[in-house]
């Protein structure tokens, strides 16, 4: 059962993720994105991150993907992109070898640790055992206990998020628009 | 045996000190004065160099000759943090070069009008003086690269701002070309501070207490020698790594020349001599072999493409091509006679070819061109410049009772003693001096006055007596170097006791009734 | 008296300060009078030390007066000062002397020229360092005035250096000369290491004592000997010699007659020891190459034109014999003759400059012809000369040649022949010479003929009793001279007992030789060898008989000249340039290389600076995957 | 199930002054300029300039504090406490001090005069706090993530320029991926050692017995957070943004990403290394090594055949970067590496932002005029400047008597220490490669004639940050023996020292 | 040992992350449109999350998971400002693609 979760999940991923990469209409590329993200909140759940499931479904497939098809639209990007051609020579090339040299690096990596850490895939969850918002309590106590730091930052962030936006979209002061193009 | 100084009057007077920082003074009194009143500026820069020359050459007056270590030695704490301090100290090695220093700034300020920018060209010169006096006197090893790096920048824009037609290539090949050897030399020196951090029981970048009391392995000892050398060989310049000077020479302007000639280069030898013999004797003499035989190439080198140069700067840069091979040549020598003619012959090189370069300056000034080709007959319309040229040529050819002669025949001399047969070869550098110095003196002054030459004007009182102050030093170092030589050489037979006592190396010493000629000296 | 030689020098030396600071102002002819009298004065001076060294026994012939301390480095002590000896004041006699007499002629011959004090002031600096030469104390000295007489060789051979062929002649001088000098500082630097002094007395006893080693000694004798080969016009350097007859008369006499070009067998008298104790073949160099110097110079004379030229080539082969003396061990012969060679041939270039200076700087001998009848004093003077040179007894030639060829017997035969060729070519060209200028018919009419109007102003003339004067003082030495040294007993041996002190125990015993033993069979030889020779020159130029023999390549000097110069100019010349060249394409090629070389990798690394953004994230991936590629390779391994 | 303990953790308010200080000035930017934009409509850079002088003041008394207090760690060891941090928070909030009057006559040629720069430049210095001090890999993304969007919004904040916005595009989308780069990296470590904490992850890495295994996953981790930190400083090949972002980013942006932003991520870097992973500093010195040379190379040689001014400083600041990296790979031998390397950063911090305070002035109102020729014969129209200018170029060059000497000298002196005397000569020679630049610049300057004799106008507050940072630039040089001594007190909390689990 | 029976380790979930983000940085490289670039990113760090959480698991620590909470407002807040920079730019230029902003270069 295990498996078959696994691998429906995965194969949503990578579909997704392929689909990001190779849907030329960039509309399509976002839906694809949405399947990834779904797929990935498949195999939290499956790990026991069921705050974090939630939160990808949430925050990350419904809004900022959204967000995403929101800017497509807004400005009219929706064309196709002609993948057909790349101008960078030898760009894909490079590409397809990085990125196989990557995974071949990493999956090696990974399969290379042999230590139990890794190997402990059916392990106890303590997060799973005693309830059902056991996850949720762990998670809270983390990000307000030890975390809290980071947490307040995430504050900062956010009015970085805000103001930065402000700054880039606030109306150019009228008349001296000399230094464009 | 560190000398405290020799007893002298004055002796809480910071001479030393005053010999670096008049100059800075001077220059900032003359960048901040107003451009708009040319005679204070003037003024105020003559003021500081004649003051340094006073200092310098009171200095000499009370320089005890008996002494051999450091005299009028000021040291203070300056960054405790990495050891390093105020350490300044002069001894006969230095002695003359400093006078030299001192006095070879005044004459250029009075003699050589720049023309454009006279304060800035002033403030620079200053600058430069400081630097230049700075090196001379440093015995911290800091404080010396400190003074040799910084001399880069005024000699940087003196080249660059007041030069000729190629002067923005010449500076810029001059400061990266010596910056490229320095940056060797910086790790060196740091590296010399920390490896004798064991000997010596704490971090100093002290000359004295490094050269006293550490003692590297011979292979670390070799690297950091050849750390130094490389900076000090580019500087000197040592043939390959020479042509960096005819360019600066030649786009220079006579100022910068005579400075560059007079005691920039001497920066490398002095290093030599201070740096690289005293701090790892045992090294340098295990370079001995490349030294002597890149100085040798030095010589003949130098001389044979002075020969074919069109450019009567050119000429002369390449003439202290030649030259400068004498220096090192002797520098590595190690005999007595040999140290103290090198050193005597960087003083003497200074005055003559600062001279040289001063009279091509002035023919510049008339002609408007160094093309030798251009020239032609000079002696016919200005026959007193002619013969102040020909003294001046003939002390650098070194011809006996005038004084390049002094240190050319100490140096080859003594060095034949240790360096037989790179002597006999590099004396075959006398015959090739005689030959593009006289056939450019033919060329130029010789021969019927065409046109363009034939209103050439004569030498004026003002030059006369700049060109005379040369001639002057020129004879009487010639005919009686002895007050000379008597300073010089007991620090060098301290140098060459230093050397003697940690390598085991023997100099050869009053080889009277000795007979070394065993070897199959015979034909010729 | 002989405390006071440092005067000798003094008196030139003020002479030429004062023509220096005044010359202008005292001007012709004042500035001329003034120099011969400081000449004249030293020249008494060195009589009166002359005169206090005669009056002393042989053993304290010699007074030594330091000046000061010249150049004192550890080991190294050298003076300035000066060494007062028989064979130092008999060389300063004659140098004052004789330079007297020259500055003198030199007031007339120099009249009207714009820089006649200028010509005053060199020769008074000549006199003073040729006087430094020979009466220094050591080797450096010495080697003081070497120097500054080839400098003032160098003045005086290219005063009229508007003149390109004076100004060039003058430099090949000097750097000729130089290649001599490196020989004999070389020699010093030897002598220095091996006997640890540069004083004549030191270096001379440690080698008379065997301090220094036969091969040391050679090394030094033969550099010493290269020296003298620049200075003295030996083979090969004595290409200079010819050409520096450019400079005025005066000069020819001067310094390339009397006394420069003897320097350099004065200083191998002065190191005799050193000879001495050197390895046999050593002498045998020295000989071989000054008898072959005096035959082929001798050769080249036979077919000149210039009336200097030919007593040019003359002094390059007198001075071979010389050293065939040295080299022979004749010491005493070399000087004898070099004394009498100082007087006949400063008497003969003083003539030819009067004939010169008559003919209005005329010098082909072709345009000359029958000038007795005008020019009578020194027509008379010259043949006196001629008579002396071409050894006819009772001249001073004819003994101090003779002596040098019987050294020259008991050494080796065949240079002695080589001397006897030479003798009888010298008394063949000198001959020829004599008949050339003062025999046969006027050809000097075509001349002025060609000139046109000039007719009369280019009439030959006798010249003035300044320089007749000096040509009748040297006529007269030139025929007693040989008195200084007659082979007729030991006594009359004046020259070799005053020399005794100084070239004691180096001079060759020839006693007991079948040479010495049959010297006046000998002497008769040489007389009729100067008798033929003389006989046979009379013959083609004066009766016409038989055609003169004066092939090109003679009179091209061998063409040596033309050849050294076509190497110096040809493949010496490519290679200078080759070598500047390579400074300028490989050594600073190699520098401006690299900046270029960082410039073109700066234009390549620019490429990838190609403003794509996925570029540089690939630059990016690429970076990441080496830095995985590593640490996998770390942690596996 | 029981209740789950939680126990919230101490929080000590002091150990966060600076960001407090920061954000109490941000709220107050914020609100006042969208509220009552009278009040402090022109006087942002005082309040920004006060802020910083104050934090600059918090922290020296801090740093006394420090010198009898052990150094440690607060908010549940989120923080390091030591004068490393305090050090590297004065640099910052000496860029912020320092660049505040220069952004101010920049916005005012632009008209602009609204809160939200200010905002976003004490965000970043937020952000670049919160990595120096950072001593949890979390916390310290999260603070390169707050310099990082701040910047990002910065670099692009000239909207009339093309070139602006490009600059902020290039640097966000290359930003970002890096970010994740550095993000896999922080998983891996994560995955290998149980802990983002640095004191955790050192700790366990000392008992390394349990993780015999997890090498390569480590090893990893550690590489991708050198490419995540790499970028940050641009080291090469992670360095090909600098010149296109530094170039098209306004002037006082450019100056502040190449001061506060290098400190912040040199810090943490040097932080990272020596502290959590400093057991396996044999594994990550050669590559240390290898991108200090690399650097060093690339940025000297690239900045050779440029022309303009704003892309040569930013080859060189790649240049520098490289220095500082030789000075981190001499602080894996223990050698005085650490301490010059922040002395390094200090010095350039003031030298690089001198440099781009003139080129602010000369760059004009359109704040474009930055190429080689608009420098030329600035000596004959404004002497001073110029003058100025090349104190600080010759600074850069390592020429004696300026604090830059200063800097490389220490630096090389710590590599020697190490022994790492290929990388000390090899990046002195890199120096001389660079040199050509500056004097290209100063040649510019100096030693050719303008085409037409328009001066730039000097802004006061501008001219004086430049005078400033020249003073300082000759004191250091001069006297540098006070910073060497405050260098050597520099210290970093390390876990062997804390008795802490 | 039936399918079934697998259960997955940590390492699947690895290896799978490993994949994922080695696509999105294909993607990155491959694609122009700035957008897709960007949702090449969203898509390494989702990659990143997922070893986070996996790595949380097999150590039993929770702080693997909270990291991915904070790794998800970072997100967020980028893709804020990196959308806000997309649209200022592309806003005049809706043609321009990555590549067309190449003006600074060299």
């Amino acid at each position: 059962m295990e498996l078959f979760v696994f691998v429906c999940a995965a194969a949503m991923a990578l579909v997704g993720a392929l689909g990001v990469v190779s849907r030329s209409n960039p509309v399509h590329a976002a839906l694809s994105l949405v399947l990834t993200l779904f797929g990935v909140a498949v195999l939290f759940v499956q790990q026991g991150a069921h705050f974090l499931a939630a939160v990808q479904v949430i925050v990350y497939a419904g809004a900022i993907v959204v967000l995403f098809l929101f800017v497509i639209m807004l400005l009219g990007v929706d064309r196709a992109e002609n993948l057909q051609v790349e101008p960078l020579a030898s760009q894909r090339l490079l590409a397809a070898v990085m990125g196989t040299a990557m995974v071949g690096l990493l999956t090696a990596a990974v399969l290379t640790s042999d230590s139990a850490v890794v190997r402990s895939g059916g392990g106890l969850n303590p997060a799973t055992v005693d309830s059902p918002d056991a996850n949720l309590r762990q998670v809270a106590a983390s990000i307000f206990g030890e975390n809290v730091f980071a947490f307040e930052i995430t504050s900062v962030l956010l009015v970085v998020a805000v103001v930065g936006t402000v700054v880039l979209a606030r109306r150019i002061p009228a008349g001296r628009d000399g230094g464009a193009e | 045996m560190i000398a405290a100084g020799a007893a002298h009057s004055l002796s809480s007077f910071p001479v030393l000190s005053a010999l670096v920082l008049v100059p800075v003074a001077g220059a900032l009194l003359v960048a901040l004065l107003s451009e708009r009143r040319p005679e204070f500026v003037k003024l105020a820069a003559l003021a500081s160099s004649v003051a340094t020359g006073g200092i310098s050459v009171w200095m000499l007056s009370a320089f005890d000759t008996h002494e051999s270590g450091y005299q009028f030695v000021s040291r203070h704490g300056w960054i405790d943090a990495w050891g390093i301090s105020w350490h300044l100290g002069v001894d006969g090695i230095s002695l003359f070069l400093v006078v030299l220093t001192g006095v070879l700034f005044p004459l250029v300020i009075v003699g050589v009008d720049p023309h454009h920018d006279e304060k800035r060209y002033l403030a620079w010169l200053l600058v430069l003086e400081a630097g230049v006096m700075g090196s001379f006197l440093s015995l911290d090893l800091f404080l010396f690269f400190l003074f040799f790096e910084i001399v880069l920048v005024p000699m940087y824009f003196l080249i660059g701002g007041w030069g000729y037609d190629r002067r923005v290539y010449a500076a810029t090949k001059f400061f990266l070309y010596t910056m490229f050897g320095s940056a060797f030399m910086l790790v060196g020196i740091i590296a010399t501070a920390v490896l004798a951090r064991r000997d010596v029981g704490y971090l100093t970048f002290d000359l004295v207490q490094i050269a006293e009391k550490a003692g590297f392995a011979a292979s670390t000892g070799r690297w950091l020698f050849l750390s130094f050398a490389v900076a000090l060989a580019v500087k000197v310049p040592l043939f390959p790594l020479h042509t960096w000077l005819p360019d600066a020479h030649t786009q220079a302007p006579t100022a910068g020349s005579v400075i560059l000639a007079g005691v920039l280069l001497k920066l490398g030898t002095y290093g030599f001599l201070r740096f690289g013999l005293y701090l790892f004797p045992e090294a340098a003499l295990w370079a001995k072999p490349l030294f002597l035989t890149l100085a040798v190439i030095g010589i003949i080198w130098g001389a044979v493409a002075a020969t074919m140069q069109t450019d009567l700067k050119r000429l002369v840069a390449y003439s202290s091509v030649a030259h400068l091979g004498f220096i090192v040549l002797g520098t590595f020598a190690v005999t007595s006679q040999a140290l103290t003619g090198s050193v005597a012959q960087m003083v003497n090189h200074g005055v003559s070819t600062g001279a040289l370069f001063l009279l091509v300056g002035m023919i510049y000034e008339r002609r408007h061109t160094r093309a030798i080709a251009e020239l032609r007959g000079i002696q016919a319309v200005a026959p007193v410049f002619a013969a102040a040229f020909m003294v001046v040529m003939l002390s650098s050819i070194g011809v006996p009772g005038l004084n390049g002669f002094v240190g050319e025949f100490l140096v080859l001399i003594g060095s034949f003693e240790t360096a037989r047969w790179w002597t006999v070869v590099a004396a075959t550098g006398v015959i090739l001096a005689a030959l593009y110095l006289l056939w450019a003196y033919q060329r130029v002054f010789h021969g019927e006055p065409d046109d363009a030459n034939s209103g050439f004007r004569e030498i004026t009182a003002r030059e006369g007596a700049l060109v005379g102050v040369f001639i002057a030093i020129i004879l009487f170092t010639g005919l009686y170097p002895k007050p000379m030589l008597e300073r010089i050489e007991p620090s060098v037979d301290r140098l060459i006791e230093h050397v003697q006592k940690r390598t085991g190396y023997v100099a050869p010493d009053h080889p009277v009734g000795a007979d070394h000629g065993s070897d199959g000296e015979g034909g010729d | 008296m002989a405390e006071l030689v440092w005067l000798v020098p003094a008196f030139p030396l003020a002479g030429f300060l004062l023509v220096l600071l005044f010359g202008r102002r005292l001007g012709e002819p004042l500035a001329g009078v003034m120099a011969t009298l400081m000449t004249a004065s030293s020249f008494v001076v060195t009589v009166g030390v002359y005169l206090d060294l005669l009056s002393r026994t042989a053993e304290e012939r010699h007074e030594s007066v330091i000046l000061f301390s010249w150049l004192p480095v550890g080991g190294l002590h050298v003076d300035m000062g000066f060494l007062a000896d028989p064979l130092s004041i008999t060389m300063a006699l004659f140098v004052t002397g004789i330079g007297s007499l020259i500055h003198l002629y030199a007031i007339g011959y120099m009249h009207g020229d714009p820089k006649f004090s200028k010509f005053f002031l060199y020769l008074n600096l000549f006199v003073f360092s040729m006087l430094m030469l020979v009466l220094g104390e050591n080797l450096l000295v010495t080697f003081l005035g070497w120097e500054g007489v080839g400098a003032c060789s160098y003045f005086l051979i290219s005063f009229w250096h508007t003149r390109g062929s004076a100004a060039t002649a003058g430099k090949k001088a000097f750097v000729t000369n130089r290649v001599g000098d490196w020989g004999m500082m070389v020699a010093m630097f030897l002598a220095f290491a091996a006997a640890g002094t540069l004083s004549y007395e030191g270096l001379n006893h440690a080698a008379h004592d065997g301090r220094i080693a036969a091969v040391t000694a050679t090394g030094i004798a033969l550099m010493l000997f290269v020296g003298a080969c620049g200075k003295s016009a030996q083979l090969p350097l004595y290409i200079w010699l010819p050409d520096a007859m450019e400079g005025p008369t005066p000069v020819s006499a001067l310094i390339h007659a009397a006394t420069m070009v003897t320097s350099g067998v004065f200083l191998m008298t002065r190191t005799a020891p050193v000879l001495a104790e050197a390895y046999p073949w050593a002498a045998d160099v020295i000989a071989t190459v000054g008898a072959l110097t005096a035959l082929f110079a001798a050769t080249i004379a036979v077919a000149q034109t210039d009336i200097k030229k030919v007593l040019a080539y003359s002094t390059v082969s007198q001075l071979g014999f010389m050293f065939l003396a040295v080299g022979s061990g004749a010491y005493v012969a070399a000087v004898f003759h070099m004394v009498t060679h100082a007087f006949f041939k400063a008497l003969l270039f003083l003539g030819s400059g009067s004939v010169i200076h008559g003919m209005h700087h005329e010098q082909d001998m072709r345009r000359m012809g029958a000038l007795r009848k005008v020019m009578p004093v020194t027509a008379f003077t010259f043949i006196v000369g001629w008579l002396a040179i071409a050894g006819v007894p009772p001249f001073a030639g004819f003994w101090s040649k003779d002596e040098i060829l019987l050294y020259a017997f008991a050494n080796n035969r065949a240079l002695y022949a080589v001397g006897v060729v030479t003798a009888l070519l010298t008394a063949y060209y000198m001959t020829r010479q004599v008949i050339m200028v003062f025999f046969g018919d006027a050809r000097w009419h075509d001349r002025a003929e060609e000139h046109g109007a000039h007719g009369d102003a280019h009439e030959p003339h006798e010249s003035p009793w300044m320089m007749t004067l000096p040509l009748v003082v040297l006529a007269g030495l030139s025929i007693v001279g040989g008195a200084l040294q007659l082979p007729f007993s030991k006594s009359t041996h004046f020259l070799e007992h005053w020399l005794e002190p100084v070239i004691h125990g180096s001079e060759a015993d020839i006693a007991g030789t079948w040479a010495h033993d049959n010297k006046w069979l000998l002497l008769g030889l040489a007389v009729v060898v100067a008798a033929a020779g003389i006989a046979a020159s009379v013959n083609v130029y004066a009766r016409g008989k038989g055609t003169p023999v004066e092939p090109a390549l003679l009179a091209a000097g061998w063409r040596y000249d033309a050849a050294v110069s076509a190497v110096v100019g040809g493949p010496g010349r490519k290679v200078f340039q080759g070598i500047a060249d390579t400074d300028a394409r490989v050594v600073d090629g190699a520098v401006n290389g690299t900046g270029s070389a960082v410039r073109a990798l700066a234009g390549v690394l620019r490429r990838g600076q190609n403003g794509f953004v996925r570029s540089y994230a690939a630059l990016v991936t690429v970076g990441v995957v080496a830095l995985l590629a590593w640490f996998l390779v770390r942690g596996v391994l | 199930m029981g209740p789950l303990a939680f126990t919230p953790p101490a929080v000590e308010f002091t150990d966060v002054l600076p960001l407090l200080i920061w954000l109490g000035t941000l709220c107050a930017v914020l609100l006042l300029g969208a509220l009552v934009p009278a009040v402090l409509r022109g006087r942002y850079a005082l309040v920004t300039f006060a802020s910083a002088v104050a934090v600059a003041v918090q922290q020296a008394m801090k740093w006394s504090d420090l010198g009898s207090e052990p150094t440690g760690t607060a908010l549940s060891d989120a923080v390091a406490v030591d004068r490393f941090a305090v050090l590297a928070t004065m640099v910052i909030a000496v860029a912020l001090g320092l660049v505040a009057p220069v952004l101010h006559d920049h916005l005012a040629r632009r008209d602009s005069d609204g809160p939200e720069p200010w905002a976003m430049f004490l965000t970043a210095a937020m952000g670049a706090q919160i990595m120096v001090s950072a001593n949890d890999l979390l916390v310290l993304f999260l603070g390169l993530e707050t310099l990082s969007l701040s910047l990002y919004v910065l670099a692009a904040s000239n909207r009339r320029n093309a070139r602006s916005q490009e600059a902020g595009l290039k640097y966000f989308i290359l930003g970002g991926f890096s970010s994740a780069f550095f993000l896999y990296g922080i998983a891996l470590v994560y995955g290998a050692t149980g802990s983002t904490n640095l004191t955790t992850v050192a700790t366990r890495l000392q008992g390394s017995v349990s993780l015999a295994g997890d090498d390569a996953l480590l090893l990893l981790g550690i590489g991708l957070l050198l490419v995540g930190l790499g970028f940050k400083v641009s080291a090469v090949p992670f360095h090909a943004w600098t010149p296109d972002v530094y170039q098209g980013a306004p002037s006082p942006v450019t100056a502040f990403m190449a001061s506060a932003g290098k400190v912040a991520a040199f810090a943490a870097l040097l932080r990272l290394l020596t502290t959590a992973l400093e057991r396996r500093a044999d594994d990550w010195r050669p590559v240390v090594w290898a991108l200090a040379l690399l650097t060093v190379f690339v940025g000297s040689v690239m900045a050779v055949v440029q022309t303009d001014v704003k892309r040569m400083l930013a080859f060189s600041s790649v240049s520098h970067a490289g220095f500082v990296l030789v000075g981190v790979e001499a602080a894996s031998h223990g050698a005085p590496g650490l301490s010059s390397s922040m002395t390094y950063l200090l010095i350039y911090t003031v030298l690089v932002i001198g440099s781009f305070s003139v080129v602010t002035v000369v760059a004009g109102d359109s704040d474009d005029a930055t190429s080689l020729s608009d420098f030329r014969g600035l000596a004959r129209r404004r002497p001073a400047l110029a003058l100025g200018f090349t104190v600080l170029l010759l600074a850069q060059a390592g020429m004696p008597a300026t604090s830059g000497f200063i800097a490389k000298f220490g630096v090389i002196n710590s590599a020697v220490e190490a022994h790492s005397y290929v990388l000390a000569v090899a990046a002195m020679v890199g120096a001389v490669i660079a040199a050509f630049l500056y004097l290209r610049i100063m040649v510019s300057m100096w030693l050719e004639d303008a085409d037409d004799g328009d001066a730039p106008r000097v802004p006061r507050a501008t001219g004086a940050v430049i005078a400033v940072a020249v003073a300082f630039t000759l004191f250091v040089g001069v006297f540098p023996g006070w910073l060497l001594d405050a260098g050597n007190l520099v210290d970093l909390f390390r876990p062997v020292a804390a008795p802490q689990g | 040992m039936t399918l079934a029976a697998i259960a997955p380790t940590a390492s699947w979930f690895l290896v799978l992350a490993a994949v994922l983000f080695s696509i999105g940085t294909v993607g990155l490289l491959v694609r122009r449109n700035p957008l897709v670039m960007f949702m090449c990113i969203e898509l390494m760090l989702n990659a990143v999350n997922l070893s986070f959480v996996s790595f949380a698991r097999a150590h039993g620590d929770i702080g693997g998971q909270t990291a991915v909470f904070f790794v998800m407002v970072v997100a967020a807040a980028e893709v804020v400002v990196g959308l806000g920079i997309i649209v200022s730019i592309m806003r005049r230029r809706t043609a321009a693609n990555a590549d067309d902003l190449s003006v600074l270069k060299g």
